[in-house]
C-alpha cells in the first residue's frame, strides 16, 4: 500500500504545456489586470495557479494616459492604461525576485512603441531567472505610436516575431489583438516568425460617450473592450486560429469562471488566462483552476488536456 | 456623545482585504438620494476611518466595483454603515435593496486617514456633499480611547467643517456627537451660505486668539469634490497647516493591480516610477502636497 | 393667435435627412429585427418611426441556416439565421404594398451571394413605390459564398457599391460590416463607390460552445454578434467613419433606449437604428424615438440634428 | 371537478399580444427543479389553451426571452399559471423571485391547440416532463361550457397520457381535475414504467372494445421532448388518428420577426416561401404531418 502523492485516484492530471514549460494547471492570469502578483497573494497563494502574467513592461517607465483611463460598459469594462508601467530595469529589482519565490509560472508581458523598445526590454529579460516565458504585446490599441499598428500587419508581425526569438532564450508568446479582418493570417505570420505559443485575444477597440457631460468616458477617447461583452468574438477566434496553425494558444476573453475556461479550451485553448473578472472577484483566477478541475472531476476526465480543441 | 464601549474599528488597517457576502442589516433614507445603510462584514472591527468598500450590483451587465467610503464602524456588531448618494444606475440598485438581502463586499480598502498626525492637535475635519460621511467615522476613531488604538491619537480639539446644498443636512446629528459642527450650505438655508471654506473663514475670524495662533498646531483631514480641494489646498497652504485629502477616481480593481484610478504626483511616486499614484491603494488619502489637485 | 401645427413652442424638430430622404425622427429599425413591419404593427403605430428596414431580400427564396438559429450571450445574442427570406417577388407582391401604407420611410435591405444576385434584387427594386432607400448588405457574416468577404475588401466595396448605384434610381446605402482591421478604409471604398449613405454596424462574428453538449451553441458554428455588448465597438466605428466620409450615418449596435440613440448621434450618425432591442421589448423602437425627442426637450436642443457628431 | 364558473380564457387568440409588468401573486414549488407561479396579467381572459409567454430576466446581461407555456388561465381573477423547470440560469432567477415580485411578460404567443378539432371526439392529451403543464389549459378550455367558447368543442372522452421522470408526479391532481390520466414513469415508481407510448399501448389494450373502433373518432394534443413527438407521430399514423404537435425551439422575438425559431416543414411554407415554418407565430402547435419531427 504505497501513498505515491500523484496516485490519487480520481484526480484529473491538470497539467499543460506550453512551448515546452509545464504549467500545474491551464489558469494563467492575463497581463494588466494582476499587476506583478503581489496585491492579490494577499487574497490567495498564487501556486495555486498555472501561471501569473505581468503588467506590460517596457524599455523605460512610462506614464500612461491621463485619467479617467476606465469606464463600465454592457458586460464588461473599457481601459485605456496607456501602458503605465515602472520599466524594465525597476521590474526586475523589486517584481521579479516576488514573482520568482511564487511556485508559479511566470509569463512577462513585454510593451514597446517600436521594435528597438521591445528588443531592449527582451534583452533585459533575455535568460533572467524567474522569467520562464515572454509574451510580446503586439496589440494594445492604446498606444498611438506603437500597438495596433504593429498586430494588424502580417508582415511586421512575422517581422517582430523573428527578432523577438533572435534576442530571447526564454520560449516567446506572441499576444494577438482581434482588431483585424482575419485573425488567422496573423497568426500564420506569428507561426512563421518562430512563435513558440498564441496568447489571444487582447481587447477590442471601443468609445464610450457620455451624453449628459457630452464628452468621452475615457480620456483617450478610445479604449479596450474586456469582460464577457467579448468572450463570443475571443472563442471564434481562438477557433478559427486552433485551425489555421499547430502553435498552443492562451485563450482570454471575458473567463469570469470555470465554464468559460472549458468553453476556450474545448475551442481549442491550451492554456486560458483570467483578466477582468480579477477585478470583479479578487479569487477568480483561483476560482477558475479549482473549477475546471471540478468539471474534470464531474465528467470523468482523466488529463484536462483532453479538452483542447475537443468540439469542431 | 459617542457610546465610548463601542469599539469603532482600527486594529490594523493593511493586508486584510477580503471580499465577501455582506447583509444588510439597516438601511435608512437620510435625505432626496442620500442612503444610509449598515452592512454585517467580517471586517468592522479592522477598518480605519477614511477606508472605503468596494460594492458589487447584482445587475451582471455591471460588473465594475462601486467605491463607497466607509461611514462608521462597529467591531461589536460587526456592521460598517455607508451613506451613499444615488448617482447613476449602480448606485439605485444599491439603493433599491431592503434590509436582509445581500450583496458582495470588497474591503477594506486604501490607506485611510493618518490619524496619529492629529495627536495633541486642532483637527478640523472639512467635508463637501457626499464627502461628509466618512468624517464621521475619522472623528470617532479619533476620540475614541478604548479598543486597540493608540491614545495619542486625541486631537486637542475636533472641529466639523461641512457643506451641503440645502437644508437636508444628512448626518448632522451624528456628526455633532462628535464634535463643533460649522455648517455651510450652498443655497443659506442652512449655517453660513457659501462653501466649507467660507465657514472656516468665519470661524477663524470669530475665534478671539487671532488666526496665527489656532491654525499653529492644527491639521485638517479633507473629503469632497476636486474644487473644494482644491481651495483648501490654497487655504491650507496660506495658513501652513498640513492637510490629507481623500481622493476620488473612476476604479475598476480597487486592488492597486489596474492602475486605472491614478492621481497626478507632484514627484515620482515610488511604486509607479513615473509622477502616478493609485487612489486605491496609495490613497485614497493624500497629503495635499504630493498630487496635483 | 393663429394655431399652426407646427408652432408649438419648445417641440424639438426631430427630422433629419439620409441622401435627401427626410425621415420624421431619426429612429430606424434594423435589418432581420423587424420583418417586414406586419408584426410590430400589433404593438404600435409604425408611424411614430422615422423608417423601417427590412429584412434582407434575396432574388430567390433562401431556406437560410438549421437551428439552433439563435443563442445568448452576456448583454446580447447570436444569430445565425443565414437570410432566411421569401424572395424579392414575393417581397414586392406581400410585403411593399403593406409597407408602403405606413406612414414612414421605407429602406429594403439587399442580399445576395454574389454579384448578380444583388443586382437582380436591386434591378426589381428599382424605383419601386415605397422603397424609399435601398441598403446593401455586404456584411452579413452568415453565407459562407457572400457577405464578409465581399464586405472586408475595399475593391470589392466600392465594385459593388458603383454597380448598386448604376441599377437603382433609389438612393443606395452600404451597411458595413464592423469585421474588418479598418472600418474607415471601407467606408472611404463605399464613398468612392458612389454611396449614398452608410449604415454600420452589422453583427460582429462570434462563437458560443455548450459544455455540457460539447457542441456549439449554433448550427452554423458561428453567427453575428448583437445587443448591448457589441455598442462600445460599433460606437467607435460611427465616430471613425464619421470622421473619413462625408456621407451620412445610420448608427446601430445595442442601441437599447434614447441614451444610445444620443451616443450615436454625438459620435456622428444622422440616424439611428433599433435591432435586437425590439426582441427584448416589442416597444423599443418607438419609445427611442420618443425618448430622443424628450433627450431634446429637457436639453433645449431645438433640433435634433444639432447632435450629429456634436462631441468630438 | 373544475369549478365551471371561472372562465379560463379563450375570447380571442391572436392580435392581442402586449408586454407588460406581471406581478407573482402566488408561487409554489410542485417538484424538485419544478415550480409553479400564477401572475397577474391584463390578457388573462384572452389565452387560448396551448399559447405561451415570454419571460423576460430582470439580470440585464439576459436579455433574450424565456418562453414558457401557459398551464393555466383564470379570466376572473386576471392571472395565468406558468408550470416550469429551473433549466439553466434564466429559470432559477425567475424561479427564485417570491410572491409580489414584479417581471415582464410578453404574451399571449402563438397559436394554440385547434379545439375545435376535438368537438365530439376521444381526445387524448399526451405530455411528457415539462411538457405536461399546457395540457391542464388545454383540458379545461375543452371542457369548460360556460363563458365565451362555443360548445362545440367539448370532446366526448378526454383522456391524458403523462409521462413522468419518477414519482414526482407534479400537476397530476390537478390533471385527474379534467379526465382520466394514464400515468408513464421513466423509472417505474407510478403507473406504467415506460413512455407516454407505452401507457397509451396498455390503455388501447385495455379497452374493451379493441383499438380500431377507439382510435376512429380521436384527435391527440401533444407536448412534450422531440423524441416523444416522433414516436406518438408513427404512433397516430399507424392508428390513422389526427396528431397535433406542440413544438419546442430556440428564440429571440417570440412574435415572428426574427426567424430564429422556425421548424422544418414537409412542404413549401406559405409565409416564408421556403420549407420552415416559425414555431412563435405559426406555431408551437402544427399538425404533425405538415412538420418534420
Ligand atoms: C474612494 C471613493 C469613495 C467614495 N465614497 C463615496 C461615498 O461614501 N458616498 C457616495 O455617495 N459616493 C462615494 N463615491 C462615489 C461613488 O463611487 C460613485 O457615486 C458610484 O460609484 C456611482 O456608481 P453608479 O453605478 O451609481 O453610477 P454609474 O455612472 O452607473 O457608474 C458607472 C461606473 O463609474 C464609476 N463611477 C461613477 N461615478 C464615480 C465617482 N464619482 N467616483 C468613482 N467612480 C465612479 C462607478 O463605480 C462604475 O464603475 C466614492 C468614490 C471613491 C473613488
Ligand atoms: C413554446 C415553448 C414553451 C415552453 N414551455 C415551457 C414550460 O411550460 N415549462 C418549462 O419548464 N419550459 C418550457 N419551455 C422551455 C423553456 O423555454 C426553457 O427551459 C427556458 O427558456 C430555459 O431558460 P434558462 O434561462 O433557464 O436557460 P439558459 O440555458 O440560460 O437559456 C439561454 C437561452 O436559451 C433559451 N433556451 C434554453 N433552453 C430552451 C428550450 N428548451 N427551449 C427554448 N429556448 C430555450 C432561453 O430561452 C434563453 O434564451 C418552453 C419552450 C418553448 C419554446
Ligand atoms: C486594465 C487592463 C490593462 C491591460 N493591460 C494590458 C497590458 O499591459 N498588456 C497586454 O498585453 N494586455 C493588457 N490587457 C489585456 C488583457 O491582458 C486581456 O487580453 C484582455 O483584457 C481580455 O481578457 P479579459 O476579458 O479577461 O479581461 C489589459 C486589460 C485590462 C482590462
Ligand atoms: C436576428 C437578426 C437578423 C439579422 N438579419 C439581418 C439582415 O438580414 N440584413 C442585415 O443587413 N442585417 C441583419 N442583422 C443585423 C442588424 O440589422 C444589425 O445591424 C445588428 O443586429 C446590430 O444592431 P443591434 O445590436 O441593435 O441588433 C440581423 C440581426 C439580427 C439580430
Ligand atoms: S482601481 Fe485598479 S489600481 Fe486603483
Ligand atoms: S422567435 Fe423570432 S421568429 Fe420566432
Amino acid at each position: 500500500m504505497t501513498k505515491k502523492k500523484e496516485a490519487k485516484p480520481n484526480m484529473p492530471d491538470m497539467r499543460v504545456s506550453i512551448a515546452g514549460v509545464e504549467l500545474k494547471n491551464p489558469v494563467v492570469t492575463s497581463s494588466g489586470t494582476f499587476g506583478s502578483g503581489q496585491e492579490y497573494s494577499e487574497f490567495y497563494d498564487l501556486a495555486r495557479l498555472g501561471g501569473i502574467t505581468c503588467k506590460g513592461i517596457a524599455d523605460v517607465p512610462w506614464e500612461g494616459n491621463p485619467v479617467p483611463r476606465v469606464a463600465e460598459i454592457s458586460s464588461g469594462m473599457l481601459n485605456a492604461i496607456g501602458l503605465q508601467n515602472p520599466g524594465v530595469e525597476e521590474f526586475m529589482r523589486r517584481d521579479l525576485p516576488f514573482l520568482k519565490e511564487q511556485d508559479t509560472v511566470v509569463i512577462v508581458n513585454v510593451a514597446g512603441h517600436a521594435e528597438e523598445e521591445y528588443l531592449r526590454v527582451v534583452d533585459a529579460l533575455n535568460g533572467a531567472e524567474g522569467a520562464d516565458l515572454l509574451e510580446i504585446n503586439i496589440s494594445c490599441p492604446n498606444v498611438k505610436a506603437g500597438g495596433l499598428a504593429m498586430g494588424t500587419d502580417p508582415r511586421m508581425v512575422e517581422r517582430i516575431t523573428r527578432l523577438s526569438k533572435e534576442h530571447a532564450s526564454q520560449p516567446v508568446i506572441m499576444k494577438l489583438t482581434p482588431n483585424v479582418t482575419d485573425i488567422r493570417e496573423i497568426a500564420k505570420a506569428a507561426e512563421a516568425g518562430g512563435a513558440d505559443a498564441l496568447s489571444l485575444i487582447n481587447t477590442v477597440t471601443g468609445m464610450k460617450i457620455d451624453i449628459e457631460r457630452r464628452t468621452f468616458a475615457l480620456s483617450n477617447k478610445t479604449g479596450g473592450m474586456s469582460g464577457p461583452c467579448i468572450k463570443p468574438l475571443a472563442v471564434r477566434m481562438v477557433y478559427e486560429v486552433a485551425r489555421s496553425v499547430k502553435l498552443p494558444i492562451i485563450g482570454m476573453g471575458g473567463i469570469m469562471n470555470a465554464d468559460d475556461a472549458v468553453e476556450f479550451m474545448l475551442a481549442g485553448a491550451t492554456a486560458v488566462s483570467v483578466g477582468m473578472a480579477n477585478f470583479v472577484n479578487p479569487y477568480a483566477a483561483a476560482e477558475v483552476a479549482d473549477g475546471l478541475r471540478d468539471y474534470c472531476v464531474r465528467h470523468g476526465i482523466s488529463a484536462v488536456r483532453e479538452l483542447i480543441g475537443a468540439v469542431r | 456623545m459617542i457610546n465610548m464601549k463601542k469599539r469603532t474599528g482600527f486594529v490594523c488597517g493593511d493586508k486584510m482585504k477580503r471580499k465577501e457576502t455582506a447583509y444588510i442589516k439597516e438601511k435608512k433614507w437620510l435625505a432626496e438620494g442620500i442612503v444610509s445603510m449598515r452592512l454585517s462584514v467580517s471586517f468592522a472591527a479592522l477598518v480605519k476611518a477614511g477606508q472605503f468598500v468596494s460594492l458589487f450590483v447584482r445587475d451582471t451587465a455591471r460588473l465594475l466595483p462601486r467605491p463607497i467610503s466607509i461611514a462608521d464602524a462597529d467591531a461589536e456588531a460587526g456592521t460598517i454603515r455607508l451613506v451613499f448618494r444615488v448617482a447613476g444606475e449602480g448606485t439605485r440598485q444599491i439603493a433599491a435593496m431592503e434590509e436582509g438581502e445581500a450583496l458582495e463586499v470588497l474591503g477594506p480598502l486604501g490607506n485611510g486617514f493618518p490619524l496619529e498626525a492629529a495627536a495633541g492637535k486642532t483637527v478640523i475635519l472639512a467635508a463637501g456633499g457626499i464627502g461628509i460621511p466618512p468624517m464621521l467615522l475619522t472623528a470617532k476613531q479619533l476620540l475614541c480611547t478604548t479598543g486597540a488604538r493608540p491614545r495619542w491619537c486625541t486631537p486637542a480639539l475636533c472641529v466639523h467643517a461641512d457643506g451641503w446644498r440645502n437644508e437636508e443636512t444628512f448626518l448632522l446629528d451624528d456628526l455633532r456627537e462628535t464634535g463643533n459642527v460649522l455648517i455651510a450650505t450652498d443655497d443659506g438655508s442652512v449655517g453660513v451660505h457659501g462653501t466649507v471654506i467660507d465657514a472656516l473663514t468665519k470661524w477663524e475670524n470669530e475665534c478671539t486668539t487671532g488666526a496665527r495662533p489656532l491654525w499653529c498646531n492644527a491639521v485638517i483631514f479633507a473629503c469632497g469634490p476636486k474644487p473644494m480641494l482644491r481651495a483648501l489646498k490654497e487655504f491650507a497652504a496660506e495658513r501652513d497647516v498640513p492637510l490629507y485629502v481623500s481622493m476620488e477616481e473612476r476604479m475598476a480593481c480597487g486592488v492597486g493591480v489596474c492602475l486605472g484610478c491614478v492621481t497626478k504626483t507632484a514627484g515620482v511616486d515610488d511604486h509607479s516610477k513615473v509622477c502616478n499614484a493609485r487612489v486605491c491603494t496609495d490613497g485614497p488619502v493624500f497629503d495635499a502636497r504630493d498630487v496635483v489637485l
